[in-house]
């Protein structure tokens, strides 16, 4: 019942939240909701173990093939969106044949090649990808109205509401999968892939599902940025944009669900509201790199951590029973 | 005055990109203080102090979204001065909704949607053709060209024009245009393959002084004794030392020294284009380049467009600035023009200066007619930015 | 007559060495088999292709007459064939009763679309059942919400073998699973082994403790330098003369 | 045709120099600290800098330049070591975000220093050796050249041939058996960081004079870096070698007979079917990947 | 005393996995330290040759305090250890793993000597000089961490579980090894889960018990100790 209580209260605080921001906070709050989906999805990859720099670029796949199936189709602007998931996740399958012949260091390179490709081919090709101008004036999502809400999509305010139902449902799937028995023998994988092996488990089916999974919600995100933004070309998707996805995921913390999600939140709100706020415009990535690298010596389990170790006290003042740690997991 | 307008300054500041903001910056800065202390800008019976607000977008279009989001609504600037590139089409919705002005370096940005975004500077890649045109009546005895570019959204653009601005004047190219990746760092592979045809001519396209320099070196080392023409050469000097000078003399570039005597003439509409050259240079040593110049010569045509509308209001600028058709470039008076490459008018074309190096300085050898050129040979331009997809109708 | 397990001229060959050479026996159905030799006679080798992790430079590995030789290690384990590892190898970071869940794997197949919408129930209880039973077959059940890095070497070694038999398997191949047990722990875990041959499983168990072979097996074969030495009960074996002068040596301090 | 041959056969040598210094240096920190250093491309970075601060602008001797700069940038390598690498020993995700931070701080300081635009050197040497009538080697390269070969044959008698050697491969497969063999892996560490950020250093500042020197230079390199030691085999020395040679020539007979993109593409792709075929690159082994 | 141990106690974390220790070890003796898993036999051994950090009492080695110094340290000292699980480096050939043990010596000619000496009594692995060690098998790992451990020359040589793994002929073989390399004079420690062959080969024994020291004598006398026998040797 208290529980209830507390998914209420979180969802009457996300509805309020962008009425008490200034304008180009409700922007960034946007961008922020998609990056949220960004980096949960890249944690369900993660689980099996292996560390991609490919993820952005497959999140630019889903956003390229949204664009196109709207301006090139004339296809209906929220069915482009899953069409853009569906792509992305494709294009991991075809990618997971070369790539899950490779592990750790080897995998993180070779993804990162991979997906080097085809932002050179999307360069390379400009018809239809447009060149290294990439695509612009894609379709925004087309207003309506629910009644008691008119959506207006040019509107930051709309946007939110609208992105986050969709990331919302995409959270709560992406959950579902890493508390099921698929999101164990994901962890299964990635800490004894032997001898998960040994107990019947296809490893490569595994890995691909994972794979594709993380990539299907990435180009999800890949098509509400490309919906709202109105342009998309190569550099949106570049290996610099994947080093701030890993930093979130990392600094975040990656033992828990929740972890990434918080990096992302907390070092955009740094990066993009706080420095900007305080006037450090050129000085930022310099203030950026020192706060990662503080963060990471002296959080090395991430932001995360600190949520527990808060947490953990509270439940331990109240009632010390530590069925809290099934759940940690 | 006590009242004061707010202009907003949306480039990338951070980032690989930011040597097409930073300096842009700081010379606006420095207009604003020589304006300033001149008394500001009169609209009507009031002076207003000009302030700038910069946000640096990183030239991620989000981010420039965000950017624009904030100036207008936020800090309530007047007018917004872009790069343009990449950022821009993330800031048209917003310049739709808004009815903002807004300004860019890239008129490849234009389209016939871009109602309220003008190109009145750099109207980048057409007046390249000035350059080839002076050289051509000047040493007519070149006869062969090989070209090589950046493959991004300067490099194409500006590979089309000068295969138009050569086809016009008699010039044959021996080799497909080659273009190189822009992280390329090493360029010995590139100008061995250039010089492999024993060209008259080496066209250096719009690439950027990162590429120049290397380049010029190379073709020195590699022993190129021939004509060289290039959209800029920022730092010529340097390129001096690390060649020679014979090397260098006659290199023929389109962005003229602002300490130029050529430009103390009456047709100039830069302010006091020496005075600003030599204080650029004491703040910023080493740092001088064409877009130091071009957003402050953007600030200028703003100011006289709203004393003479006698408001900031973005409209009422807009059109004043565009009143008759003709505008006060930095190189002369000048026409709004571009219907046919970029679907609207909202380009400044006029006058542009043909540089070329004498005695290891550059000299301004002359004003030529882009519409001109045009005239005679458009279709010519039409033909090879269509083929390079440059084209308005072209552009996803 | 089909044997249930049958290996057959199995060799292993890594660039010029002949790690496994043309080795052959059988296990019977229901029994405990060691398998045995000096260090380096290729067991561990043998067991990689049986389970699948190598695949046999030549040779075959029947089961119940299909050669299973070749085939991945999961498509092997699907037939009902499981290991375990020399090292104690267990998903350190996973709890006791996770560790046991991955191994219901085979019997109960997660399928990700029922997980999502919740129409998998049925199947987790059943899987949270089989690992329990697993766990409480090894004693175990206690320390199911323990982190399985955290227990103790023996623990941990039950835990492999929890892990497996949570599986269904047919047969199970142990690879030294007794070391780093003191002889008490020795003594409980050949208990557990003869009630799971009673309960109808297949052993094959490779061992450096002659205690544990001697008194478990009822079959052994003896193996060097990759090669077939000798066959039989842990009576002859342990009289064979070669295997005493290639194996068991003067043998003062076992058994 | 021949001259044309000869010549972007000198290119690629060239290429191949820098490439291999560099990748070797980013090799040796990944093996021995078991850390993806992705601030190796800012160290090269810095080496070109101290070439711009002490020879452009204090117009110290040039190879006096080169030598402090190689110092500079290995120190640069110890307080990595000491304060990022040491303290995150045991998580090495942990020192890869480390080291993303420390690439922002040194291209914000490049930028707050000396200016996003790009720098100035004046030539080392103008000197050109002319081989045949159209092949010609400028000395500032062959200065790269001769210096690569040198380093790399020294580092190579350094590991092979002393106990350093034995030590830096103890450490960089256990460290802690490592220690029980009386190895200091502080030591080791120390070392590795140094001779691989010197190295970075020293081809930043030897090439410094050829390229275009900026505060975000870094970028290109170490992309071909990774390329570069994938290819070879992470972990292994004389993979990077080899390979650097290799992505060096098809790139530069690429580049002069089709076309740049072209290249990086033909790069990309050699090296992912490397991979698939063997996918632990050309010399590499299992272990560490 | 060669070395000794003295109220010792080591933490992991919260853990304490040994309280109060002592442990001498005389000159060119053997002394066998026995128990139950967890007992901290490991961990005991740990603590002496700096491995781990010990949180009171002291160690002193030829009679100068070597606690509070990384293994590296000790190491130079003449302190070997064959750790637990071997620890070999397996990217390495079988002689480079030999070879960096003796990483802290100067007499070349001499190592070479040892190097043969290794080789002569593990002729196995003077077979495999050139296999990467990490494809060699269980027990031949276990042989070469012990000739690993002997090449640093050490004064005492600290074994944990030398004989796991190993086929019995082995054992034996390398129950003889323990014994020669005694007799010249080389101290040992020996952990040991085959309590039977512990007890026999030393002169000298500890019997640990959850981190504690239970019973310690002559190696002869907890032999026939009862409660060894039930607990430890099976019978
Ligand atoms: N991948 C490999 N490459 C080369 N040689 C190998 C490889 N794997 C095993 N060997 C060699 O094959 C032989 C058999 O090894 P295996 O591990 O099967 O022995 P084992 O009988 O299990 O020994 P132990 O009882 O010591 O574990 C050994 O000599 C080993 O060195
Ligand atoms: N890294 C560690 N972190 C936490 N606890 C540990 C760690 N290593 C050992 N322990 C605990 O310390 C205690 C002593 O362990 P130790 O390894 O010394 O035992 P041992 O006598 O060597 O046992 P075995 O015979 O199984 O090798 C055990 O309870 C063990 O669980
Ligand atoms: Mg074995
Ligand atoms: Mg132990």
């Amino acid at each position: 019942m208290p529980k209830y209580i507390v998914w209420m209260v979180l969802l009457v605080a996300l509805l309020l939240l962008p009425h008490g921001l200034s304008f180009s906070q409700q922007e960034i709050l946007v961008f922020l909701t998609i990056n949220v989906l960004v980096v949960a999805s890249y944690r369900l990859l993660t689980l099996t173990g292996e560390w991609s720099l490919g993820h952005v670029v497959i999140m630019g796949v889903g956003a390229y093939a949204s664009a196109l199936f709207s301006k090139k189709l004339g296809i209906y602007v929220p069915v482009t969106m899953l069409l853009g998931g569906i792509t992305a996740a494709l294009v991991a399958v075809i990618l997971s044949f070369p790539l899950f012949r490779m592990k750790g260091f080897y995998f993180l390179i070779g993804s990162f090649a991979a997906s080097e490709i085809i932002r050179l081919l999307w360069k390379r090709f400009r018809d239809p990808f447009g060149g290294a101008k990439g695509i612009k004036g894609i379709d925004p999502m087309p207003d309506f109205s629910i009644g008691i809400y008119d959506f207006d999509f040019f509107e930051p305010v709309s946007y939110y509401y609208f992105s986050g139902f969709i990331v919302a449902i995409c959270l709560w799937i992406l959950w579902r999968i890493e508390k099921s028995p698929v999101g164990l023998t994901f962890h299964a994988v990635h800490w004894q892939d032997k001898l998960a092996e040994a107990s019947g488990v296809n490893l490569r089916a595994y890995r691909t599902l994972a794979f594709a999974i993380a990539s299907g919600f990435a180009g999800i995100a890949g098509a509400l940025l490309a919906h709202y933004i109105g342009t998309i070309n190569p550099n949106s998707f570049d290996v610099e944009v994947m080093v701030f996805v890993l930093t979130w995921a990392i600094v975040g913390g990656t033992a828990t669900f929740y972890g990434p999600i918080l990096g992302c939140i907390v070092l955009t709100v740094l990066n993009e509201i706080v420095l900007r706020e305080l006037g450090f415009e050129q000085m930022r990535p310099l203030i950026y790199g020192a706060v990662m690298i503080l963060s990471i010596l002296f959080l090395p389990n991430g932001l995360e951590s600190l949520v527990q170790k808060f947490s953990q006290r509270r439940a331990d003042g109240l009632a010390p029973n530590k069925a809290s740690k099934g759940a940690a997991e | 005055a006590d009242k004061t307008i707010k202009i907003g300054f949306l480039a990338p500041l951070t980032g690989a990109v930011a040597a097409w903001g930073k300096p842009g910056l700081d010379g606006c800065q420095i207009w604003a203080e020589r304006v300033n202390a001149a008394g500001g800008i009169k609209l009507g019976d009031d002076s207003y102090t000009v302030e700038l607000v910069s946000y640096d977008n990183e030239y991620d279009p989000a981010k420039a979204r965000t950017g624009a989001t904030k100036l207008i609504r936020e800090d309530g600037v007047s007018f917004i001065m872009m790069l343009g590139g990449d950022t821009w089409p993330g800031v048209q919705p917003v310049a739709d909704r808004t009815g903002m002005l807004f300004s860019t370096l890239l008129p490849s940005d234009l389209s016939p949607d871009t109602a309220t975004l003008f190109a009145p500077t750099e109207v980048h890649p057409i007046y390249l053709v000035t350059g080839v045109e002076w050289l051509a009546e000047n040493r007519p005895e070149l006869k062969t060209a090989v070209m090589c570019a950046q493959d991004d959204a300067l490099g194409l653009p500006s590979v089309a024009t000068y295969l138009a601005a050569f086809e016009a004047a008699g010039i044959e190219m021996l080799d497909e245009p080659l273009l190189f990746d822009p992280a390329t760092t090493d360029f010995a592979p590139v100008v061995t393959r250039l010089l492999s045809k024993n060209p008259d001519i080496v066209c250096l396209d719009t690439c950027y002084s990162d590429y120049v320099h290397p380049i010029a070196e190379q073709l020195f080392q590699q022993g190129f004794t021939g004509q060289i023409i290039s959209a800029t050469a920022d730092f010529y000097d340097q390129m001096i030392a690390k060649t020679s000078k014979e090397f260098m003399e006659g290199f023929i570039f389109q962005f003229p020294d602002f300490d130029d005597p050529a430009l103390n003439g009456d047709n100039i509409n830069f302010e006091d284009p020496n005075g600003f050259y030599a204080t650029y240079n004491e703040r910023h040593p080493g740092q001088w380049g064409a877009v130091s110049w071009e957003y402050a010569s953007i600030m200028d045509l703003w100011k006289a467009a709203a004393e003479k509308a006698g408001s900031a209001a973005p409209d009422a600028v807009a059109a004043a600035m565009k009143e008759g058709g003709t505008g006060n470039h930095a190189f002369g008076d000048a026409k709004w023009w571009g219907t046919e490459l970029f679907g609207i008018d909202n380009a400044l074309v006029g006058d542009w200066p043909v540089v070329v190096i004498q005695d290891g300085k550059a000299v301004i050898k002359g004003f030529r007619s882009i519409p001109d050129w045009y005239d005679k040979h458009g279709d010519l331009l039409v033909k090879h930015m269509q083929a390079y997809d440059q084209m308005w109708d072209q552009r996803s | 007559m089909t044997h249930f397990l049958e290996v057959r001229d199995l060799t292993m060959r890594f660039g010029g060495l002949v790690a496994v050479d043309r080795l052959s026996f059988t296990v019977e159905h229901g029994t405990i088999h060691g398998l045995i030799g000096p260090n380096g006679a290729g067991k561990t080798t043998t067991f990689n292709m049986i389970s699948g992790f190598y695949k046999p430079t030549e040779g075959a590995v029947l089961l119940r007459g299909e050669d299973i030789s070749g085939l991945k290690m999961h498509e092997v384990a699907r037939r009902g064939v499981v290991r375990t590892f020399q090292h104690s190898t267990l998903f350190a970071e996973l709890t006791v009763l996770e560790n046991a869940l991955v191994g219901t794997h085979m019997p109960f197949r997660p399928n990700i679309f029922a997980a999502i919408v919740g129409w998998d129930k049925e199947d987790r209880r059943g899987a949270q059942a089989r690992a329990m039973e697993a766990l409480e077959f090894f004693n175990l059940d206690g320390l199911a919400q323990e982190i399985a890095g955290d227990l103790s070497h023996g623990h941990q070694r039950a835990l492999g073998m929890a892990v497996a038999f949570a599986s269904h398997p047919d047969v199970i191949l142990l690879d030294e699973p007794f070391t780093g047990m003191n002889p008490e722990e020795t003594r409980q875990m050949m208990g557990l082994m003869r009630r799971l041959r009673d309960d109808g499983i297949t052993i094959l168990i490779v061992e450096h403790d002659m205690q544990a072979i001697m008194g478990l097996c009822d079959t052994i074969t003896c193996m060097s330098f990759g090669k077939f030495l000798a066959e039989g009960g842990p009576r002859e074996i342990r009289n064979h003369p070669a295997v005493i002068e290639a194996y068991l040596g003067g043998a003062r301090h076992v058994a | 045709m021949l001259d044309l041959l000869a010549q972007t056969g000198l290119n690629a040598v060239y290429a191949a120099s820098y490439i291999s210094l560099v990748a070797v240096g980013l090799v040796l920190i990944f093996g021995v600290m078991g850390v993806v250093n992705f601030a190796h491309g800012e160290l090269f970075m810095v080496g070109a800098y101290a070439v711009v601060a002490l020879y452009a602008d204090l117009q110290v001797p040039f190879f006096v330049a080169v030598a402090a700069g190689l110092i500079f940038v290995g120190c640069l390598g110890l307080v990595m070591e000491r304060a990022l690498f040491r303290p995150l020993r045991d998580n090495p995700l942990g020192g890869l975000v480390a080291s993303i931070g420390f690439l922002m701080i040194l291209q914000s300081l490049a930028v707050l220093g000396f200016g996003v635009r790009m720098e100035h050197i004046p030539p080392v040497t103008q000197e050109v050796l002319s081989l045949g009538d159209k092949v010609r080697l400028p000395v500032a390269r062959l200065y790269v050249i001769v210096a690569a070969i040198v380093l790399l044959s020294s580092l190579w008698y350094f590991l092979k041939r002393t106990r350093f050697g034995w030590a830096l491969r103890a450490s960089a497969q256990d460290p802690e058996a490592a220690m029980l063999q009386g190895i200091s892996i502080n030591q080791t560490a120390r070392i590795a960081m140094f001779i691989g950020a010197g190295l970075a250093g020293v081809a930043g500042a030897l090439t410094a004079p050829l390229v275009s020197v900026n505060p975000h230079m870094g970028h290109s390199v170490i992309v071909t870096a990774f390329i570069v030691i994938i290819v070879g085999g992470v972990g292994s020395l004389e993979g990077a070698i080899v390979a650097s040679v290799a992505y060096a020539f098809v790139h530069t007979f690429v580049t002069t007979f089709y076309d740049g993109v072209l290249a990086d593409i033909v790069g990309l792709s050699l090296m992912l079917i490397v991979l698939i075929v063997k996918p632990t690159g050309l010399f590499g082994s299992a272990d560490r990947a | 005393m060669l070395l000794e141990m003295k109220n010792i106690a080591v933490n992991y974390g919260k853990i304490n996995a040994i309280r109060n220790i002592s442990i001498a070890v005389p000159e060119g003796k053997i002394v066998t330290i026995i128990g139950g898993n967890g007992a901290g036999k490991t961990t005991t051994l740990r603590a002496m040759s700096g491995m781990l950090p010990i949180t009171t009492g002291e160690i002193t080695f030829d009679g100068k305090r070597i606690d509070g110094q990384p293994a590296n340290k000790v190491v130079a000292h003449g302190i070997a250890h064959v750790p637990e699980g071997r620890r070999i480096f397996p990217g390495m050939t079988v002689e480079e793993n030999l070879r960096t043990g003796a990483f802290l010596r100067r007499d070349k000619d001499a190592v070479e000597n040892d190097l043969e000496d290794v080789f002569r009594r593990f002729p196995r692995l003077r077979e495999r000089r050139t296999q990467r060690a990490q494809t060699m098998s269980g027990g031949e790992q276990q042989m070469l961490a012990i000739g690993r451990a002997l090449m640093s020359k050490p004064r005492l040589l600290l074994m944990d579980e030398p004989s796991m793994g190993l086929a019995p002929v082995i054992v034996e073989e390398i129950a003889q090894i323990i014994e020669e390399i005694n007799a010249n004079g080389l101290s040992v420690v020996l952990v040991e889960q085959n309590a039977e062959l512990a007890l026999e080969l030393a002169d000298y024994a500890y019997v640990l018990e959850t981190g504690n020291a239970a019973l310690e004598g002559p190696a002869h006398e907890l032999h026939d100790n009862e409660h060894v026998r039930a607990a430890y040797l099976g019978v």
